[in-house]
């Protein structure tokens, strides 16, 4: 089934409002579905000594993500009853106020997509060999840190 | 024999390199054993370690073409 | 503050993805937000005696909603650290695969928005005196029922 | 002295009118049993009813001006 097809979720730089309205348009077409979930990470101006972050820059382990993927999509349509699931994060430079990642789940009823999507951005946030390196106005950085990890 | 080693995130901020080749290695301690001689201040960080894209939590035996990765704490979404 | 005024949650027919993109891209100036979360409710064409289902008719006391919403509005803003919430629930026609529902919380870390979101959704579902009626290719209707309702 | 009575959903299949004005009611218990001498198939439905756009859940006085509204259960989403 094409919607549960293997595929990067890698996005170069910033993920655009207007995709998210593609995607959602899209979906018209799927009558089965009645419900959609969607997750978007926005790049925070977070405060650190005094100086706020204007950007963070992305880097993966890129192979490794794909391929761990193929297994997560894999278990999430054993776990819950999706129509389908797409993911997007950013890889390099996104600045303060744009979007840097995209989960959308869809289903026949509420609670598949709703839950999904939240074990997903879970799981993406502790599971997948992702960095961000928070950029200040002064060019300094600062490896960025979630608190889920370790 | 040779084996990849590929650094990331803060690990980057040590060795300056996101890559390595490294020669004859029997298993992933030896390999990180011999990393530390030439990063010593890899020793205070803490890092996952992947073989062939698959955590490792225990010493793993190395063949040549194998990828290992040096993952510090993710900090993705 | 703007964002907690009470508004009228009603939309006149379906909402447009297009929308939903400008409403995701006005927040790109809010720097505080590190999370949005939405929900989307979809019209699906369900079978009901080998009919399909082709629209569904929403009315609603529409005051007593509004009223509703205020209380609504200003007991999330209490319970969830929001930066923001917007509701909109579509009045008169919807056609299959169109949207109806569109819940959209933004926070500074995801928890609020996400729980937020999610609650919002049980809260319009149970508590909003709205009414949707079914309609089928033949011109037949039936009242739709939530399975939470009574 | 004069009530308003609005109509919803399932309710409105059985009145066909969406609103109706009501003179002369004590409570809404009398109201009530107006309405079902009224519309006999109202004694039926499940219903929940608003005064004044408050849900009540025992008889209550009514007033002129007051709105009293008979809902069905809620399908909104």
């Amino acid at each position: 089934m094409s919607s549960k097809q293997a595929k990067s979720i890698f996005f170069s730089g910033p993920i655009p409002a207007q995709k998210i309205a593609d995607d959602i348009q899209k979906h018209a077409t799927k009558t089965n579905i009645g419900a959609h979930s969607i997750f978007l990470g926005q790049v925070r101006a977070d405060m650190m000594h005094d100086k706020a972050v204007t950007a963070i820059e992305y880097t993966a382990y890129e192979d490794m993500v794909n391929e761990q993927m193929q297994t997560i999509r894999a278990a999430f349509f054993e776990k819950y009853a999706l129509t389908c699931m797409h993911i997007y994060h950013s890889l390099g430079t996104v600045a303060v106020g744009e979007i840097c990642l995209f989960v959308f789940t869809s289903s026949a009823h509420r609670r598949d997509a709703i839950d999904a999507c939240n074990e997903m951005v879970e799981t993406i946030k502790k599971a997948l060999p992702i960095w961000g390196k928070e950029i200040f106005a002064d060019s300094s950085t600062v490896w960025k840190k979630n608190n889920e990890s370790w | 024999m040779e084996v990849q080693v590929l650094f990331f995130g803060s690990i980057t901020d040590i060795t300056n390199v996101t890559e390595t080749m490294v020669a004859s290695c029997a298993d992933t301690d030896t390999l990180i054993s011999q990393l530390i001689q030439q990063y010593p201040t890899l020793s205070n960080k803490k890092y996952f370690i992947a073989l062939n894209q698959k955590m490792i939590q225990t010493n793993s035996p190395l063949k040549s073409g194998d990828t290992v990765a040096l993952m510090p704490p993710f900090s993705g979404g």
